[in-house]
């Protein structure tokens, strides 16, 4: 990598954190929904 | 009855001054600040003149955009204003440029006596008065859409300047630059055209999107 | 002539009141009850235009009001909760300013003989602040007489009144409905005036 | 105006089931796209006789970029849509299209100094296209927040929509005067995202990665856009016991 290793692997390294965390909280407002849910029942449920 | 709602706010303007007075100590203190933050040394104070300025200039405006209609939505009166018989444009209108006059003018006009403080030379500082005079208009035109759309939110003096700065950032780019070309001795004609475009620009879509933004949060 | 075909309001996530029909022929009275959170204030706000109906059409002389735009406010009055007057001015300047913005310019001694027939005499060159509720309301009251629109919309119009203001209040209503005009008022009190047409719209049920 | 009544079928209630069938086949493909994407790009692109290898980071930060330009158009639009034709599910999508271009815009930031820092040796670099991209995320916070300031929800999606739009029309403006604030003060300075010699690998490294990147923002904004509708369901339901 000739040593530029830290800021290309940084860089990927940002990019999971920051789609992964996003997809996370998402589904963390996801299961907050699920408790307090008056109406809609999606078919799974 | 354009002139009723200016001078209506012009008077509203001179019976509440201290707010008046308040947005142009505030651009007198930011700007005295700089020197005392930078250094004394002045051809350091003079390669960030134009720029000191123009951001204290950009700040002060943005402060005066919190009176804007506040106080009208408060006491019920901006509701008269959305049901008088002329277009809803021609009223904001009326009341951006009552704003302007009471805080942009004074700006530009005071700028010259702070450019001193920077060891402007008397071009540079025509130039600076110039650039403030077409450029706080755009400031009050582009900042009463942020004024609207936050009325009667909690929080909104901070949410305006979020909304709005970003937009500020042409203003501020060709505003400084004019005075730095004024300085160097190159042409100053560019920026301060690119300015009156902006104005220009301003003066068409700024009313019509605050007027919708007014309908918005007063339903 | 005022219309509004099945209105239906939603404020925020909330149905306020659906498929409201009423048809004012000039000289008529409509009467606006309810408990209070129940659509009152915005059934008028929707006449007067300040806020768009969910469904349903409201016409002004056959014309829808969305597209009269302007003109519609040249007939229209409105007075709702809040006063719309300036505190730092005085009753006078602020007749005139809501005068010369409705186009009908007045002079000072116009607007304080206005000032004087609803009670104010004496306290015309007061700043607002320095008034009593009731004065204040008075002052917009007087709002009513300088311009004269066909189109009454008035909200809670006799809180903190005085007896002799709300008797003020019922003649003026009285006069406007006998020159033809038309008055859409929200009040808990018995208006008991004498007009031929009068209908009242329950917004509890 | 007649209320143009097709709209109704686009009510939130009858797309939810919709969009819930639709979020796998957005959810997969994205994730592959990314593997096959890295692949190519850490594997098989030749490293830059240049820049070495540390030109390997323009395969996520210039679609990141892309990608929050795009969403901010699209989002002015559908915001535009929702307050013109009063449908609010157009509305919604465009409160849910807001977080994920921020998070696109903020991530081609940190990429960028990221990058930057090996080119030039500092983190921050005033070019042109990267200060451009920093005021693009000031609009995004500004959008996010007016709407999150807001209790009504009809409200902000309408100042919303008015933010957007006005924001578009500002996008270029600031563009150009960046650009000319730019080569005014600076001269023309080394691009920092001038396209190194694109061998073809490394072209469809990054446009695999673009439909990559493409495929989540759809994954991701349907998920919003679902949870965005029962929040809003349960608010009518509560709002609708107080009221009764």
């Amino acid at each position: 990598m000739g040593g530029y290793a830290f800021y290309v692997w940084g860089s990927y390294l940002v990019t999971l954190l920051l789609m992964g965390g996003e997809v996370l909280l998402l589904l963390r407002r996801g299961k907050l929904l699920r408790y307090q849910r008056p109406g809609i029942q999606t078919p799974r449920e | 009855m354009f002139r009723w709602i200016v001078l209506r706010d012009l008077t509203l303007a001179w019976k509440g001054r201290v707010d008046v007075l308040s947005t142009l100590f505030f651009f007198l203190i930011a700007v005295s600040l700089f020197p005392l933050g930078i250094g004394p040394e002045t051809n350091l104070l003079r390669l960030v003149a134009p720029g000191v300025v123009w951001v204290a200039a950009l700040l002060a405006s943005m402060l005066a955009l919190g009176r804007l209609f506040a106080n009208d939505y408060q006491d019920g009166t901006l509701e008269q204003l959305l049901l008088t018989p002329q277009p809803l444009y021609l009223v904001v209108l009326g009341k951006v440029l009552a704003l302007w006059l009471v805080s942009g003018v004074p700006l530009a006009l005071l700028s010259p006596v702070l450019g001193i403080q920077f060891g402007l030379s008397g071009k540079a500082l025509l130039v600076m008065a110039v650039s403030l005079l077409l450029g706080t208009p755009v400031l009050a035109l582009v900042g009463s859409i942020g004024a609207a759309l936050t009325l009667g939110l909690r929080g909104g003096g901070l949410l305006i300047s979020i909304l709005v700065l970003p937009l500020y950032v042409p203003v501020l780019i060709f505003g400084a630059a004019a005075v730095d070309a004024s300085m160097v001795g190159s042409g100053v004609q560019g920026s301060l055209s690119l300015l009156g475009a902006l104005l220009a620009l301003s003066l068409v879509f700024a009313p019509w999107a605050t007027a919708a933004a007014l309908r918005i949060s007063l339903e | 002539m005022l219309e509004a075909t099945d209105l239906g309001c939603v404020r925020g996530d909330r149905r306020l009141f659906s498929d409201v029909n009423f048809r004012l022929s000039p000289g008529s009275l409509f009467q606006v009850q309810g408990p209070n959170g129940s659509g009152k204030t915005s059934l008028l706000r929707l006449i007067c235009g300040l806020l768009a109906p969910a469904e349903g059409h409201i016409r002004w002389q056959g014309a829808n009001i969305c597209s009269l735009g302007e003109d519609y406010f040249t007939s229209l009055s409105y007075i709702g909760h809040r006063n719309g007057l300036k505190e730092e001015l005085t009753p006078t300047e602020n007749l005139r300013v809501t005068s010369g913005l409705a186009g009908s310019q007045l002079s000072q001694q116009e607007a304080s003989s206005i000032l004087g027939k609803t009670g104010l005499s004496g306290r015309e060159h007061l700043p607002a602040r320095l008034l009593s509720e009731g004065q204040r309301r008075r002052t917009a009251l007087a709002r009513l007489l300088t311009c004269r629109t066909p189109l009454w919309v008035l909200d809670e119009v006799l809180t903190s009144l005085d007896s002799s203001a709300i008797r003020l209040v019922r003649s003026l209503i009285e006069e406007h409905l006998n020159r033809g005009g038309i008055a859409v008022i929200a009040t808990h009190h018995e208006l008991d005036l004498s007009t031929d047409s009068f209908q009242r719209l329950d917004l509890a049920l | 105006m007649a209320r143009i009544n097709w709209y109704k079928y686009a009510s939130p209630t009858n797309f939810y089931p919709f969009a819930e069938k639709m979020i796998p086949w957005f959810a997969f493909p994205a994730a592959v796209l990314f593997i096959v994407g890295l692949y190519v790009g850490f594997f098989v692109a030749p490293s830059d006789f240049q820049q070495g290898d540390a030109y390997r980071i323009i395969f996520i930060h210039v679609p990141a970029a892309w990608m929050g330009m795009l969403l901010y158009v699209l989002m002015a639009i559908y915001a535009a849509i929702g307050w013109a034709f009063n449908a609010r599910l157009s509305s919604m999508m465009a409160s849910a299209i807001s977080i994920t271009g921020a998070m696109f815009t903020f991530l081609s930031l940190v990429t960028g100094s990221l990058w930057g820092k090996p080119t030039w040796g500092t983190w921050w670099v005033w070019d042109a296209r990267l200060t451009s991209t920093l005021i693009l995320l000031f609009l995004y916070i500004g959008f996010i927040s007016l709407q999150a300031s807001i209790d009504d929800p009809r409200r902000a999606d309408r100042a919303g929509a008015v933010l957007a739009i006005v924001g578009v029309i500002n996008v270029p403006i600031i563009y150009f005067s960046v650009q000319w604030w730019n080569t005014l003060h600076q001269g023309a300075t080394i691009r920092l995202l001038g396209k190194p010699t694109m061998a073809p690998p490394m072209l469809a490294a990054m446009l695999i990665m673009l439909a990559a990147c493409w495929l989540y923002s759809i994954a991701v904004v349907l998920v919003r856009l679902r949870y965005i509708i029962i929040e809003r369901e349960q608010n009518a339901a509560r709002a609708a016991e107080v009221s009764v």
